[in-house]
């Protein structure tokens, strides 16, 4: 009954259902059994997205509320969203811009507030350059798998995925392959850098 | 989307989604004809098909003007003796209804499926319903897959099952088995078959549903219902038993509710200790098998996605059979009857069963403590329909008059949210025409304005509008025409003259149907002028008021995702905006009321653009009082032709 | 027709059919708007509602293009707070069937009762299917009254339950309630109550079913049925139980059943020996009422009309309850499950169930040792549709195609029967066109040609139409346009320009609408002229075969029975037709091949012609080869003009 | 739990839905109950039609088969093809002109050879001139209404039906009222002198 349950989240629009792609192809890659439960439809068009992936003895698509170990988000806002997901001190990687809702006349929390609400709660908050890197890296639709990236260095994605699976997924899944699989190092080596220190 | 993994190599294993899966498996049964109305959470299934028929030149795949059209056509290819697939939302089989009923009394000769794609939740659409009461009502056997996993060996089954019985089959999945994904392997694909072609012999008696025939087929259909009931508990691989044959306890998983059974019994070391009944066929009730399954046990519990109906089906039989035993579902209160099922759900209805003091997914749930603004989903940057709705709402005013905004089912409802709240109904495919007849003559102090989408108008607009003109009912009809069906995914339509096949189709007019069906007054302006649009709006509204006959605007502009995947095609991008800060004064207007989700407002109020996400519609600049916005650079006239008549290839 | 006995002076007594009376409760109770697309047996409910409107001024009525346009007329009249009643056959659900989904989610504001008109038996319908699964599938309660005695106060009843509850309701008769003619006392209509007006009040959070409000709503749903079901159990009016308290025995009679129950037992002494639970609101079931009723009960006997529902639902309640009786009823296999109820079916059933060794309505069937000939319903002599059947079937031979006949649901479905045979398909309104665009891809051996009358291509050709056009499918579409809605008996649709209120209405043309919808080949011939037909026919088929693409022919002539209607209020009459005996050749073509009803074969095998029968059309002497039918006297041009132009009023 | 059941059959267009009609307002101005259950729709074209009328203390509207105390048909071949609903015994009133279904090819048995079967099943069978009488009267369309008549004569109806009801009945409900009237007494005339001979 071994398994790991990933929170995918962010904005419509930002990348979540090709992260969760690679993520399953790599562990078909690696032997691996995968459920991978997406959100289609109307919430695409800019609306909040979150993507169940579900790795190992696993039967259901869904992570139940407070059963997620971690969580990769494009956006802080939906991180906070759907931290509901996942277990006490699990690890979020999420990227540092937020992007506001546009509906007008409403508050918009704080990159600070978030992170310290979550903090509060014991999760293991990663704030991740991860839009910023992967403009610079010149994909800038590569945030998810610089998250990917930097969430792989941590070792908790090791047991089901080996990182040669993650190279051979984005390279058959994904457009542009070689810039993506250099977003993922980036990502890998930024955490290196950033989580050793 | 291509979901190029339909074809993928036989004996590789893919990563699929469930309705790439379910298309995979029409594919290796060799089904020969896929009609379709795309519709969440469908959709997948026939675009996968049209992908595949593109590169193998078969099956036969269209995109059909509505459910309806979409089931009828499967029946007349399956009466060919060819097997058939018409696929579509659950709400689709609302408006396939008709035929889905007669289809029961006809029998099919090749075979055929339909697939119901039911959403428990909600997650694109306006209702909740449990489609397998239309199998029971209709005397029409559902399959109903045990998840994704299950998805292309359910749907051989389907068809197997149909060509068996010579009778139609439906297929229900769910939101949570059509778009997960799960590895699946791929077996072969015989391209003769998918290629052939039916004949038709004909055989009144059957297919001529007069009431001297239908009156025999009636006797002979509640006989057959029996016999596919007793074959269904012979069917081994979509109906079985596992686990402990003389445990107190059977545990009935439907569909789904298996995955969600089987995760949990296993979770709690149980597999072996309780029995656990999968029904991947559940309607007809599996009689025999469910009767021999019940004997002697003390406690039954039922997992069901939807409405408690096999429970309910199951008790009544129970009553019938002297089965006593506790009952745990739905139908007792034990499982919530709302929404889309979760492991925690099922495992709190297991728990209360078993008596199960541990649990494994009914974690407490952590909320931190910030509020967290909704991010409903909106209007993309650069959409035509903002700039008509802003168009609309000027010219309502200036022709003083009280609207009524009748909705309809496409992206425009998001015009529902504020800053427009420019959608006061929302029903179903058709409802903004349809309510707007009624509104007309039931009330005058308001004038209904019917806001309806061009896939839809071509899908169920046309009877209404032919209604509004006989009655002449006073109201205006909007056709918001960005040349595809947008909601979904960007399937072409009738006004598109592009087929699912790739090959060349023929383009209707929304004009000449409008004017086709006697609407007298008819325009078209260009949904990105929102100059034209007020006018052209206040001139139909005077004309409405005075005549008090239906007008009919089309408002023209290609969904602005279309024109961003032509340009990326050919080269042609559009020029971001920005703003003047020397001339923006911070009114707010773009970032409020015009609401543009690429405009935001800097600390002084003022505005500035999102370069990643303006599209370079260039509405802003026409709505800005203070002219602040400007291009970047020269705007390409290419660019300019492709937001009006980029389409779908 | 004009049933003016709906207009009874009030606290009279008077016969009125069951549907005439539904008409009357409507109007007591003070619906002001009633929509309704015309479908045996539901139509005279319109058509009453429509002389009242014309006598009286309200209330608003309109014959709709189709059920799912009436439907949403409703219920957008419904929300703007007036009571309104949408009329349709059982099979008009179907087509309605998206909008009454949602409506159950939005509920209404006035009220709103929707007419379900099912059809046991199946007298004048494609299907029997029974819509009390509708109520419980769509959550909608069903009123089902106990016979045409019980009609009016049941529609009142419904029209009460749906402003109490603001939801729908559908009412659900049957051929014998609504066909059947009772002794009825008329009450007071409140004349401005029914012409009165309502006013629209925005509530998008009611209104408009995007998810984060349907998914509210849908809670709401699920908790309002339950205490729609408590208010059932206490509803005396519509529900309630008499005979003897302490009876081992209870019988459940839900609405028809009744009467059926009552009068056997009745009529065996035993109506205060056994308790008698009269239900004629059973969905959603009235739980606490039958759990009240059922308790210590040996024996209970369900007599229901349609499938086993409310038995169904009845022991999976009785399961729950530890109710634990004898059932005797169709599901447990006393009762027949296909078509009508009659009293000896139902005696059958009491009889087994009591040990009754008398009985009453039993008695052995007396048949007559003589081989009687079938009467099955034909075309009219003089009817257009043979005249069309007749050059389209030569048109065929002379194109050296092999048709399919995708006919559809109209008169000219008698075309199935011989000599023409020419349907081969009949599965529901607008299937002809459907069917074809199937074959027309899913075969390529014959040509599909599409049969469908005028009503029905505005009801639903229109977008099988557009599908046509759009993927291209080669199909020939024959609209047999006679002026009106033939088969319920004339009445007016949205080609004719003649309203349900007797106002001017704007009349369609078939011809613009098929080219509006971007058919390039369409064509108008007169139906009573054989040669035109034959020609034109056969130059349509060579473009189809040629161009791969749908052709459409519209052909126009009266109904007969309008044009003699209509020539009688302006006296102008047909010359009857005479055979020259010298001409005639005995061959036989007239009366066999060509097979009007007004013509008989003499002895020695000549022709001749009953002249109370003959209309008068002259298509005799058109097909005969050798010349031998002349009218009697000169043909007034003025008959020849009726029989193209005459209309419904 | 008295009650008279009278089938009517005859040929769709014959006027049996009208005849059905006088009967039930001459009950109901008799102060009777009355239940009539007819055929609409498709079998109106031509088609064979039988309604059901039921007087006295019933609830349901079909006759049963076997149950019939009498019958007024307009058709030798639909008097024989619902004679399943009547009693042994029972009367048949039927018109003498057989209308031959237009259907190719097919048998039309002789109105002796029916007569005949009816009689040896124990039916009493009057065979009525109606459509010659009434046409005789200048209402060709009456002939339902002569064979109401003839039947009233007979006494059979007396017990639910005043004669007056019936003259009441015809002048409320049909075209014609004066020429039907003719034509009713006619019946009774006919049936008069006929049945008493």
């Amino acid at each position: 009954m071994k398994s790991l349950n990933i929170v995918l989240s962010g904005v419509g629009g930002q990348g979540i259902i090709s992260l969760a792609n690679v993520i399953a192809n790599a562990v078909l890659e690696s032997g691996g059994k995968v459920i991978v439960a997406e959100t289609h439809g109307l919430s695409q068009r800019g609306g909040s997205v979150i993507v169940h992936v579900r790795i190992g003895d696993v039967e259901a698509p869904l992570i139940p509320p407070g059963n997620g170990d971690l969580m990769l988000s494009l956006d802080p806002i939906e991180a906070a969203r759907y931290s509901v997901y996942l277990k006490k001190g699990s690890m979020i990687f999420v990227d540092n811009n937020i992007t506001p809702p546009p509906l007008p006349g409403i508050k918009i929390p704080s990159l600070d507030e978030i992170v310290e609400s979550l903090e509060k709660e014991g999760f293991d908050i990663i704030v991740v350059p991860a839009v910023d890197e992967a403009k610079k890296a010149g994909n800038p639709l590569g945030a998810n798998i610089f998250l990917l990236g930097a969430s792989y260095q941590t070792g908790i994605l090791k047991e089901y995925i080996n990182e040669e699976a993650i190279i051979d997924a984005i390279r058959k899944n994904l457009k542009k392959p070689e810039k993506n699989i250099e977003v993922f190092k980036r990502g890998k080596k930024w955490a290196e850098e950033r989580l050793t220190r | 989307m291509a979901h190029r993994e339909v074809l993928a190599e036989p004996g590789s294993r893919v990563v699929m989604l469930g309705n790439v899966a379910f298309a995979r498996g029409a594919l290796e049964y060799g089904v020969s004809f896929a009609s379709a109305y795309p519709g969440t959470p469908s959709t997948e299934i026939t675009e996968a098909l049209s992908y595949a028929s593109r590169i193998l030149g078969g099956p036969y795949v269209e995109w059909s003007a509505n459910e309806k059209v979409a089931l009828e056509a499967a029946i007349g290819a399956a009466l060919t003796g060819i097997p058939a697939l018409a696929s579509m939302k659950h709400v689709g089989v609302n408006v396939a209804a008709d035929p889905l009923f007669s289809s029961a009394y006809m029998g099919v000769e090749g075979a055929l499926v339909i697939v119901s794609a039911d959403d428990p939740g909600m997650w694109s659409s306006q209702n909740e319903q449990d489609n397998r009461w239309y199998g029971i009502h209709a005397y029409i056997p559902v399959v109903e897959p045990a998840g994704a996993q299950e998805a292309k060996t359910a749907i051989i089954e389907a068809f197997k099952l149909s060509e068996k019985w010579k009778h139609p089959v439906i297929l229900r999945t769910t939101t949570r088995v059509s778009h997960t994904r799960v590895i699946v392997e791929a077996g072969e694909i015989d391209i003769a078959k998918i290629k052939r072609k039916g004949t038709f012999v004909k055989n009144p008696e059957k297919y001529t549903l007069v009431p001297v025939h239908a009156r025999r087929l009636r006797e002979e259909l509640v006989e057959k219902w029996e016999k596919i009931s007793n074959d269904l508990s012979q069917n081994q691989v979509l109906n079985h038993a596992e686990g402990n044959p003389d445990s107190e306890t059977l545990v009935v998983a439907i569909g789904l509710g298996y995955r969600y059974a089987k995760e949990i019994l296993a979770a709690h070391g149980l597999l072996d200790n309780v029995r656990l009944l999968k029904l991947s066929a559940p309607v007809p009730l599996p009689k025999s098998l469910l009767l021999n399954e019940a004997e002697g046990r003390e406690k039954i519990i039922f997992v069901e996605e939807g409405d408690p109906v096999i429970e309910t089906l199951s008790k009544a039989l129970f009553y019938d059979y002297n089965v006593r035993a506790e009952i745990y579902g739905k139908g007792t209160g034990h499982l919530k009857k709302t929404g889309e099922l979760e492991l925690h759900h099922v495992e709190k209805l297991l728990a209360k069963a078993l008596e199960l003091e541990k649990t494994y997914f009914s974690h407490a749930m952590i909320k931190p403590d910030i509020k967290l603004p909704p991010r409903p989903p909106v209007l993309c940057p650069g959409c035509p329909y903002r700039a008509v709705f802003y168009a609309l709402r000027r010219a309502v005013g200036k022709a003083r008059i009280r609207p009524i905004y009748n909705g309809d089912i496409g992206c425009y409802s998001l015009g529902v949210n504020p800053p427009f709240q420019m959608q006061d109904t929302i029903v179903e495919m058709g409802g903004s025409i349809g309510l707007a007849n009624g509104m007309a003559h039931a009330q005058d102090d308001k004038v209904p304005i019917a806001i309806i989408g061009d896939s839809t108008f071509f899908h169920a607009g046309l009877p209404g509008l032919a209604n509004a003109v006989y009655n002449r009912s006073p109201m205006l009809v909007v056709v918001l025409d960005n040349r595809t069906t947008a909601m979904t995914g960007h399937q072409p339509h009738p006004g598109i003259g592009v087929t699912a096949r790739g090959v060349e189709g023929t383009e209707l007019s929304i004009v000449d149907a409008a004017k086709g069906l006697g609407v007298e007054y008819v325009k078209v302006i260009d949904a990105f002028n929102i100059a034209e649009g007020e006018k052209e709006f206040y001139e139909a509204l005077e004309y409405v008021k005075k005549e008090r006959k239906p007008a009919l605007i089309v408002a023209k502009g290609a969904c602005i995702l279309l024109a961003l995947a032509a340009g990326r095609r050919i080269g042609v991008y559009p020029i971001v905006y920005r703003v003047d800060d020397d001339k923006c004064t911070a009114c707010g207007l773009c970032y409020k009321a015009f609401n543009c989700p690429a405009i935001y407002s800097k600390d002084d109020g003022k505005a500035y653009i999102n370069e990643l996400l303006c599209t370079g519609c260039g509405e802003c600049a026409q709505i800005c009082p203070f002219d602040a916005f400007e291009p970047v650079d020269e705007v390409p006239p290419e660019w300019l032709r492709l937001m009006r008549e980029a389409k779908p290839t």
